[in-house]
């Protein structure tokens, strides 16, 4: 593992005070944080804690209301919007279109036309890409997988995943662990958001505990949170 | 200062609009061919300038909101469009009212009638999407609906123009003789509305301002409420 | 530039496939059009010189309603599984799935109209006293214009409640000069008693004024939230 | 039958609780009714004469699309977070929910049409010559007529994809007697040209006929799966 | 925990070579199982092994394509819905209506027109009957809560539910859970389809594990179901 080789190194994300309000309501109140690259972070938290929207907010799809987010040394999240992989709960795919379909197509807004370098990606998370069957009739894990190639193709530095083994089974869910363990041995940043912090227990650097809208505490190790 | 000036402009602007009543009631001539009912004038025609007023000021302000993405310009935009709405609706309301007697039917498909039913449709459809839109988005998406309202405006009135030639005319104003006496009581009456509207629009804009002020302090406290849980 | 026609393409590709391949939408809008034009002459049963006199409000009243059930599916199958997001995160122009979207719609709404005129002229037995060469023109200038604002206001709508009512809420006020300029162009040409130049003119330069405007202010609602 | 009768109260009152605490529907449902008639007159310019003889049609027209639009949200409300399921699981009667809800949507569209109608007097100019309170009838009858089935066809579009879409496809054909009757019972009292009982009957029968139909078989219908 | 006690017991739950098809697709293929009352049920399985569409069916919202299903000694579902109660994965109550609104409008599809009992089942899940606040803006645990209650309020003798726990974090969780085993000490016969079957592994008296539409083995404790 090479914590301790970054621990010294520049973040690759920084914010600051970062607020976002939804109408009357805060779902981040103040969130101030650095990231160094190439670890996994796991974001745990109750429901409501605000994780979805703090991820939303480093891909940038929601506008801050307050606070500030530098990714990659620059603060126009759009200017850097090549480096960063997002995947969310729903799985961002064509019901209708086949795997590789859905693959080209996303590519195509990177920019890539490369149709061996889809194939490649989908044979990266465990499918098979000469599988013809639309992805609406995907079983939830491969669904989930296919989402993750997509988030992949670009082969982006930062990976934000929402929840990416809720609804998934556990064999598929280890399988996906030990895939984003991969990836950050490969050097990318990855933030994975999820209720079952057991499951990335061993493969996560950081735990990053929210509550109420800010971080609360970030620990090396998983505990369960309870009450005191 | 504006807090304190307020109520002196209240006081003011009612002085106005009753004085503006008097005067149209029993101060301005009576009309010859239509009589009495002419008296409506005086609410009519300033009730409009009003209303294109605060149109055009939702316009300036949808733009700046665009631009500068300031909550104030979208106050601003959002208050002038319901005040304007409402005074439109005045029109609306007293042209058939006025027509009924004069023309012998209630609505004819004229230029000026049918482009104040359209400016009166767009801006309640304003009025519809800040209502109907979920919370963060609403500033946005009015705004751009305010700039495509308003590029709608001009190309409405051409087409109006050479739309259905046979509408009869309108019996007055289409020379643009009109007694002197009769465009002084207007003219009063429009500085009273003026007055009267701008004061709406002050007040409700300082309550929106508070409004959203209270929306985000509460949202605030009522984190740090739960917050404080572990 | 070339991006974004290439973009254009791609989308504009992925949906006519799509769309070919399920044929629902289409097969389902073909029907409804049919119905309306039933409906519509069991419930008007004009002579033949007052059929030509109002024959192009029924047609372009007609084509409106089917074009705006449409125009509501727009942007169904981006809303899935939220995939619009997954264009928001990418460096893709928004104005190429703007550009992309008005032109599917375009085509859609086009082979409405060219499914329910027939039916019309035969329901009504319409013929034209002007030159028919002039209702192609017409028709093309006002079904963009349907269509780009319609797009738009489609896009805007998804982030409202009750999403389905909320664009004819929107369109048909800012739609009204477009619709009269179609609606006197097309009487015109039918009856053949004035010109429709100047409507032609009205609709190209609405059709001017709202393109633009929809290009640069959809990249602002896309991202909007 | 009473347990049907509370049940049908209970429903029935708790939507119209919900719809009178946020108003949200009837207000976009009567502007978008507003525009409906801006629309038609904008498109159809008739002539004194001429505009009594159509006005049946379009008015009955304009309903419809309004109508329909309506008709559509019925089931939205039980449809979010699935509640349906939580009625199927009950043992209330399925026939309670249907009246209920078909009880509902006629309010709704009779509001509609009470507030559209004088709207189309007054851009037209009607004036009826025939007896006026028959037209109450006959708009009665029509739209009951329309929304019995309507409220049927709504439910029944819910296990479709693209249901909006749905629902005129499987209203409409089955409307039609209903809907010429209406319009020529309406053109009857209008024009006073001829006596409007045939349509009335005509109404009655069909309204009595698909009533029975709808409560017979809507609970089939709403535990299909 | 009274397990000896029913061991012998007649079954309350008889099924019998269940099979429901979805077009091509068999989401159960011939489950067949006995339950017997007062006990709680823990029914495991992976993404799409039929857990939904096996509850579906006993709640009698989805007709089997063969089988048969018998319940407190009847066949016809319809007759015994009164002594069901279901709680799917949706929360089945209306957003625009406070919880004790709704839960008057659902007493009322039971014929039950008595305020105070759903005050008393209100409180009996945990939430406060006084609570004018539209369901829609309770958090996502309250509302899970409130469709609990929303199943109890005829006090049926089986309860049926659908992934409690989804989404639900881990205080909620537990929580619920509680209230599970006191209804289960009642004498209720509860199933409990869920993924976190780690949730139950105190509560459960058996677990029930599914597999591509079949109920694969039952068993007393929960273990990770490993490959072989
Ligand atoms: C039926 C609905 C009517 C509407 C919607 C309507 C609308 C308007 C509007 C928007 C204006 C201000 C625009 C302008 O000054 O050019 C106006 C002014 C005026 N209207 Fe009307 N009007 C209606 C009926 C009538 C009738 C029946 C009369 C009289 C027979 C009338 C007489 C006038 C006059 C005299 C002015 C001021 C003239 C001027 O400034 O040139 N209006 N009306
Ligand atoms: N678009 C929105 N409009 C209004 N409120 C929102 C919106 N999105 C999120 N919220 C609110 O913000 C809070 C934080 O939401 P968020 O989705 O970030 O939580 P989360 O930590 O991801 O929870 P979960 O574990 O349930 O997914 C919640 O209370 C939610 O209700
Ligand atoms: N209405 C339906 N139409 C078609 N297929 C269906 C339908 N409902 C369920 N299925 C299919 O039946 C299978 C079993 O579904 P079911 O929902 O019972 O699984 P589950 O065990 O509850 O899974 P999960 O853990 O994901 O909820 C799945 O493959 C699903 O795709
Ligand atoms: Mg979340
Ligand atoms: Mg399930």
């Amino acid at each position: 593992m090479n914590q301790s080789l970054h621990a010294a190194a520049d973040p690759i994300i920084v914010i600051h005070d970062l607020v976002k309000q939804f109408g009357r309501f805060a779902a981040l109140r103040g969130v101030s944080a650095e990231f160094v690259a190439g670890r996994l972070y796991a974001i745990v938290g109750e429901n409501g804690a605000g994780k979805t929207t703090l991820l939303r907010s480093l891909a940038g799809l929601t506008q801050p209301t307050r606070g500030s987010i530098s990714m990659l040394g620059t603060t126009d999240l759009r200017s850097v919007c090549r480096q960063l992989g997002y995947m969310a709960h729903p799985s961002l795919l064509y019901d209708e279109m086949g795997g590789m379909e859905n693959l080209r197509y996303f590519a195509r807004l990177y920019e890539i036309r490369d149709d061996e370098r889809c194939a490649r990606t989908i044979s990266a998370v465990g499918l098979d890409p000469t599988l013809i069957r639309p992805v609406g009739q995907y079983s939830q894990g491969m669904r989930q997988r296919m989402s993750l190639a997509r988030a992949l193709i670009h082969d982006p530095k930062v990976l934000l995943l929402d929840e990416p083994f809720s609804n998934v089974d556990a064999r598929s869910a280890r399988q996906m662990t030990h895939l984003l363990t991969q990836l950050r041995d490969a050097g990318k940043t990855i933030f994975v958001v999820t209720h079952q912090a057991s499951q990335l227990e061993h493969a996560a650097d950081e735990f990053v505990h929210m509550e109420a809208g800010v971080i609360v505490r970030r620990t090396r190790e998983w505990m369960t949170a309870e009450a005191p | 200062m504006l807090r304190r000036a307020f109520p002196i402009l209240g006081v003011l602007t009612a002085a106005l609009l009753s004085y503006g009543l008097y005067e149209a009631l029993i101060g301005a001539p009576i009309e010859q061919s239509m009589g009495e009912v002419q008296r409506i004038f005086y609410y009519h025609a300033p009730s409009a300038w009003t209303a294109f007023l605060l149109f055009t000021v939702n316009f300036v302000a949808s733009v700046v909101y665009l631009i500068r993405r300031s909550i104030k310009a979208d106050i601003l935009a959002l208050v002038t469009a319901e005040v304007g709405v409402v005074f439109c609706t005045v029109v609306l309301v007293t042209g058939p009212l006025w027509a009924r007697p004069v023309w012998g039917i209630w609505w004819t498909w004229d230029i000026r009638l049918t482009s104040t039913l359209v400016l009166w449709l767009i801006y309640v459809s304003y009025l519809m999407l800040r209502r109907f839109s979920s919370s963060g988005q609403t500033p946005l998406m009015a705004a751009v609906l305010a700039v495509f309202g308003a590029l709608d405006v001009p190309l409405v009135y051409f087409s109006i123009w050479f739309f259905r030639t046979q509408h009869p005319q309108p019996v007055i104003g289409g020379g643009g003789s009109i007694d002197p006496k009769m465009l002084q009581v207007a003219l009063i009456n429009w500085a009273a509305f003026l007055c009267f509207a701008g004061l709406v629009c002050w007040s409700r804009y300082r309550l929106e301002l508070l409004q959203r002020e209270v929306e985000e302090t509460e949202a605030l406290e009522a984190l740090l409420d739960s917050g404080g849980a572990p | 530039m070339s991006a974004l026609a290439t973009l254009t393409r791609a989308s504009l590709s992925k949906d006519l496939r799509l769309e070919w391949r399920s044929k629902d939408a289409i097969n389902s809008m073909l029907f409804f059009a049919l119905l309306v034009v039933v409906i519509f002459s069991f419930s008007f049963d004009p002579t033949a010189e007052e059929s030509r006199r109002i024959a192009g409000g029924l047609v372009w009243v007609a084509f409106l309603f089917a074009a705006v059930v449409a125009l509501n599916q727009t942007w169904a199958r981006e809303l899935r599984n939220q995939v619009l997001d997954a264009y928001r995160v990418s460096p893709a122009p928004a104005n190429a799935l703007f550009l992309a979207k008005a032109l599917g719609n375009f085509i859609f709404v086009i082979v409405l109209e060219a499914f329910m005129t027939p039916l019309f002229i035969v329901f009504y037995n319409l013929r034209a006293l002007g030159a028919a060469y002039q209702l192609l023109i017409v028709s093309a200038l006002g079904t963009w214009a349907l269509v780009v604002n319609g797009t738009f206001f489609a896009a805007m709508s998804l982030r409202t409640r009750s999403r389905e009512i909320m664009l004819p809420l929107l369109l048909f006020p800012i739609s009204i000069p477009a619709l009269l300029a179609t609606v006197e162009g097309t009487t015109a040409i039918l009856t053949g008693d004035y010109s429709p130049k100047f409507w032609i003119v009205l609709l190209a330069a609405y059709n001017v004024v709202f393109t633009t405007a929809c290009l640069l202010l959809f990249d602002k609602v896309l991202n909007a939230e």
